[in-house]
């Protein structure tokens, strides 16, 4: 099973635990150390590029986007201009609703992901029957499901949670499946010797030895949910991040356009942020194999 | 197995550390690897450098291949200091460090190409000589991933030959091998080298290894490593296996043994794990020797 | 076989049997069977959806319809023309974001000045979903064609982008030791150690990217497009003609599987090395 | 002294792919092994050893002969065997979890087939570990120890199960040699306290001599039996058996033998590849 996306998974899934001092001497080490100055040079000057290409010099088709003096006071002001900065409710209506949204549709793929990838990693004949099912229906991009979606389901939000779920849905059971043939035959042979129940089998060799590629499948996972969000909210929505960022175009709301994206690449970084962290929680036997104590 | 081509010897090859300490990171999370090291490889000899597992024996050949920097002291090849990796020092690795996206021959052929100092068609002669010496000459369209661990390590020291290095660094090179392919490889490279006046300094962590190869043994201590006590083998030329089963064998072998044995005591008793197989592989030993000298 | 040799065994006449099912076995590969039933299952209950009334499904046109709807599409202009304009922007956009992202990432991953400025700059702008450019990239190129060559590139840019270094930045030190070693220059270094070593990851790099590379192109055709096949799934939507989404969604998929298979095959064939025999 | 775990395999043949490559991985190879018996194997990689062991375990079907132990027919081509805790297995490369503590790993055994409840089994897991010098170590995850530990945490493991019969494949290859013989003897220690039978495969003749009651040398490929010798040293054995002259004698005997396999294998080895 030495095919190059297992050994990405493999190696994605070192980094996510990796070894750590104590902060105080990270810190100290990080700020003695070029990075942090390099860094700050670094986005020092796209933010400059961007002065300057925009708001200065409105460089050929430069100007006709959002400048960053605009779209920095829009976000900080508390009377903004189109309607949308920190200091409004509507900036946060759209963030719980997109929110809401990935996170209604995460549970669902990894509440239902998780088992059909283990039942597939683990049962030859369920795997028979389901992988070719899956193999037809995984190259279809998910955002070509819209229009289906649309159709299939029921009201407005449903449709939308039912896209950004397919998204996460197949990374998990993927990931999943992965993990579980990623498992050293010798464990289960291990188990087998030992006389484990199946449920033994189960939870204690299956979960645990796959939960590395499981999450991150979850990471992917999260990436995809707020990929396909925002193509369903543009097509279908009424609220949320993605909608906005199509309202603002459509009103020539530029600066308003900026806070919306930014905002959603905060919301993912965070999201992800979050799944990584619990992952190091449930993986503290890992954290200390590969710091090699 | 028998060949044609022999190795021929070079000139120079004498290696001396002077006071070599190496230390790694800073502030709190300083450690020092190697402390003060100061021995010297002969020229034409067989030198084999023995230590506990985690000692910093792989940092020293990395100092003196010149990968690292010492943190001071110095590195001195016939008679110039070293300040960084060249051809006249080659590393025969621990995991095979041949080239996965080259076949056998380009890879022998490396050193010499990119050091652009011959004609191809030389080179290439010369590095099917090489691959004949080593046993491959079959293999030499092959990819490392389709050859033997065994296979390997000697398409590996078919490369380092094919430049001439003064110095031959092998780094635990049979580790990993069953042990029956491991002491078909010790036999192989007494074979080879066992006249050839090349001068050797060989990392391992197997005892009888050790004694079985060494013209003169090494015993580092624990990290921070410096060398701990020289001892010469003045086993007879050419060696087997058989040797092993010697008198004088058993006495080399428990004089290094009771170093080693203080070495993981201290080890131990500073909190490795790993040493603790160790301490009690040697307390196991003492109370053998013991009940023997009644 | 040399059974007489202990003809006296207990499990003598078992043995034959045995012989006889591992023979089957080995001919009647389980997988394909099971892979039979699976799809001759979804495609019957996808066909009888709507007469046995099941729900969700019954709203979908059955593949005797789909068939239908097919040849009707398959006959058109628009349709093939669909392919081919889908397949240029795709091959423009990825080969512009291989053009850009493997050196960039090759520079990231040898020289620590370029990875410490450039990698903060990217983390800032990665997280945003490829979606969310579009609006923006409408704005900011002179044609819907370029906006939407810029939407495919940026998919498969960040990917591609992020494989290059992890590869590069993660060859087995002892590689380039021996390299040194051996004499090489930082000439001989950069082409003869680090880029070969780095083509298996830049290679699953491309096959995810393309993956994307696909996404963005339907997700732009349908929300800014005029033309192409992901604009034709949206348009076949809008009047209401089921059967030809479907359709496009068949056809948008064997696309996307092909492109993989190309650049899979690709691979394979710049990687010697990883074969085994 | 153990009145079960006898096993006798008989005229054991296994062919990899018989329609295509047919390789021989076995061929006619008998053994017998007397309860409470130490039985090595030793032969070079590819004359079928793990192959005979995996057998026994359940692991893999010989596709002809018998397995029976005990006068009880446990195996042949048409009579599946699975693994179970009666004949205990301890791996080549090791197969504690790795996401579990030492002391889930030791006492899982019994509590899963239920014929312990947990408090008895981690107390009867603790006085084992501390048998083995592993005291203190039981809340460890089974990651974090030394490769020595590892190997007698899980013969500490298989002995929980109070099996007929040990499975040990190549239990020590990856250790060094310092370290093998410290693990060597607590193998024998708990051996002789146990008197388990033991079905053991090596590639270390001093090894296989040190441990064994009978030494079986096997063939490169076709794996056969080649030499059955029996080493009549008395146990309790330490480290000092490999200085006598008895020692020796048998090593040369062996040694031999062993040496012309392994350049066979060898030489086959690379005339494969090529």
């Amino acid at each position: 099973m030495a095919s190059p996306d297992t050994t990405t998974a493999l190696e994605s899934a070192a980094e996510m635990v990796s070894v750590r001092y104590p902060w105080r001497i990270r810190v100290r080490r990080w700020l003695r150390s070029p990075r942090p100055y390099r860094a700050a040079l670094g986005i020092g000057v796209f933010f400059l590029a961007w002065y300057l290409l925009i708001d200065a010099f409105k460089v050929w088709r430069f100007g006709e986007l959002p400048g960053l003096v605009n779209s920095t006071q829009e976000w900080l002001s508390a009377d903004p201009i189109f309607g949308v900065s920190l200091f409004t409710a509507e900036y946060y209506r759209h963030i719980w609703t997109s929110f809401a949204r990935v996170f209604a549709a995460f549970f669902a793929a990894i509440t239902l992901g998780v088992p059909i990838g283990i039942l597939m990693g683990w049962r030859r004949i369920f795997f028979g029957l389901t992988f070719p099912i899956l193999e037809i229906l995984r190259p279809i991009p998910i955002l070509a499901w819209i229009p289906l979606a649309i159709l299939l389901l029921p009201g407005r939000e449903i449709p939308i949670i039912g896209l950004t779920f397919l998204a996460a849905f197949f990374v998990t059971i993927l990931n999943t499946l992965l993990g579980v043939r990623s498992i050293d035959q010798v464990y289960f042979r291990a188990a087998q010797s030992l006389g484990f129940s199946q449920s033994h089998i189960l939870w204690h060799v299956i979960i645990p030895g796959a939960l590395p590629y499981i999450f991150v499948g979850f990471q992917i996972g999260m990436g995809a949910c707020w990929f396909s969000l925002v193509a369903a909210e543009i097509l279908s929505g009424s609220a949320g991040l993605g909608y906005k960022v199509w309202e603002t175009y459509y009103y020539v709301q530029f600066p308003t356009m900026v806070i919306t994206m930014a905002t959603l690449g905060l919301c993912g970084y965070l999201s992800s942020g979050l799944v990584r962290i619990v992952g190091n929680r449930l993986m503290r036997w890992r954290a200390k194999l590969l710091a090699g104590v | 197995m028998e060949h044609k081509a022999s190795i021929q010897p070079v000139e120079g090859g004498e290696v001396k550390l002077r006071n070599v300490t190496k230390q790694f990171g800073e502030d709190v999370a300083q450690t020092t690897v190697i402390q003060d090291c100061t021995f010297e490889v002969e020229r034409g000899k067989f030198t084999v450098v023995i230590g506990p597992s985690g000692c910093g024996k792989t940092t020293l050949i990395n100092v003196i291949a010149g990968y690292e920097t010492p943190t001071s002291g110095e590195v001195v090849l016939d008679g110039a200091t070293v300040s960084g990796p060249g051809p006249d020092r080659l590393v025969v690795f621990q995991e095979t460090a041949l080239f996965p996206w080259m076949t056998t021959l380009n890879n022998v052929m490396y050193g010499p190409v990119v050091q652009r100092d011959s004609q191809a068609a030389d080179i290439e002669k010369k590095a099917h000589e090489l691959i004949e010496l080593v046993g491959l000459s079959e293999f030499s369209h092959k990819y490392p991933i389709q050859l033997s661990g065994g296979m390997q390590r000697r398409a590996e020291l078919a490369r380092a030959l094919i430049n001439n290095p003064r110095v031959l660094l092998m780094d635990e090179p049979f580790r990993g091998l069953d042990a029956m392919t491991r002491q078909l490889m010790q036999e192989y490279l007494l074979r080879l080298f066992e006249g050839s006046g090349r001068t050797i300094l060989f990392v391992t962590s197997e005892i009888d290894e050790a004694i079985l190869l060494a013209d003169k043994l090494l015993v580092l201590s624990r990290a921070p490593t410096h060398v701990k006590a020289t001892i010469t083998v003045d086993l007879p030329r050419p060696r087997n296996l058989e040797m092993l089963t010697s008198r004088r064998y058993a006495e080399l072998k428990s004089e290094a043994l009771s170093i080693l044995y203080q070495e993981a005591v201290s080890a131990f008793a500073a909190g490795s794990n790993a040493a603790a197989d160790l301490v009690e592989a040697f307390e196991q030993r003492q109370s053998v020797q013991g009940k023997t000298d009644k | 076989m040399k059974q007489s040799s202990h003809g006296g065994s207990p499990a003598r006449e078992l043995t034959t049997w045995f012989q006889l099912r591992r023979w089957l076995k080995a001919r009647w590969n389980l997988n394909l069977l099971l892979g039979v039933i699976s799809l001759t299952t979804l495609a019957a209950v996808w066909e009888l959806g709507k007469p046995l009334g099941i729900p969700l499904i019954s709203n979908v046109p059955p593949p005797s319809e789909v068939i239908v709807a097919a040849q009707d599409l398959l006959t058109s202009e628009q349709y093939w023309q669909g392919w081919y304009l889908s397949l240029q922007r795709i091959t423009i956009g990825f080969i512009i974001a291989q053009i850009i992202g493997i050196p960039l990432g090759l520079a990231m991953a040898i020289n620590r000045m370029t990875f410490d400025t450039t990698f903060p700059v990217i983390e800032i702008l990665r997280p945003i979903p490829p979606v969310a450019w579009i609006p923006i990239s409408i704005v900011f190129w002179p044609t819907r064609e370029m906006s939407v060559i810029f939407i495919v590139f940026l998919g498969a840019f960040w990917i591609v982008l992020l494989n290059t270094i992890g590869g590069a930045s993660h060859i087995d030190p002892s590689y380039k030791r021996a390299a040194l070693s051996l004499g090489s220059r930082p000439n001989d270094l950069f082409w003869k150690i680090i880029l070969p070593a780095t083509i298996p990851s830049i290679v699953t790099g491309m096959a995810v990217g393309m993956g994307i590379s696909w996404e963005m192109v339907v997700a732009s055709e349908m929300i800014a497009g005029d033309t192409g096949l992901g604009y034709l799934l949206w348009l076949s939507f809008q009047i209401n003609a089921i059967g030809h989404v479907i359709v496009c969604m068949i056809s948008i998929g064997i696309a996307g599987y092909c492109s993989s298979a190309i650049i899979r095959a690709a691979g394979e064939w710049a990687t010697p090395w990883r074969r085994l025999f | 002294m153990a009145t079960q775990g006898a096993l006798a395999i008989r005229h054991a043949g296994k062919i990899y792919d018989p329609e295509g490559v047919h390789v021989v991985a076995l061929d006619d190879v008998s053994v017998d092994i007397g309860a409470g018996e130490f039985c090595v194997i030793v032969g070079p990689s590819g004359c079928g050893k793990t192959t005979l062991l995996n057998a026994v375990a359940g692991f893999d079907q010989l596709t002809d002969g018998e397995i029976v132990m005990d006068e009880q027919l446990l195996a042949s081509p048409g009579r599946k065997l699975l693994p179970g805790p009666d004949r205990m297995v301890v791996f080549q490369h090791g197969a504690l979890f790795p996401w579990k503590t030492v002391l889930w790993n030791v006492a899982c055994g019994p509590i899963a087939q239920n014929r312990m409840t947990p408090t008895e089994a981690n107390e009867k897991a603790r006085e084992l570990l501390g048998r083995v010098g592993l005291a203190g170590a039981e809340k460890q995850y089974s990651g974090e120890l030394s490769g020595g530990q590892k190997r007698r945490v899980e013969i500490v493991r298989a002995l929980m199960n109070d099996p007929k019969i040990l499975l040990l494949d190549e239990p020590f290859r990856a250790l060094d040699a310092l370290t093998k013989s410290v693990v060597q003897e607590y193998l024998l220690e708990l051996y002789d306290y146990s008197r388990k039978t033991v079905f053991f495969i090596t590639h270390d003749l001093e090894e296989a001599i040190f441990l064994a009651d009978n030494v079986v040398v096997m063939t490169t490929r076709p794996g056969r039996v080649k030499k059955i010798v029996r080493v009549d040293m008395p146990r309790p054995r330490t480290h000092e058996v490999t200085t006598t002259d008895r020692f020796l004698q048998l090593k040369s005997e062996l040694g031999a033998a062993i040496h012309e396999e392994a350049l066979r294998a060898f030489e086959a080895g690379e005339r494969e590849l090529a």
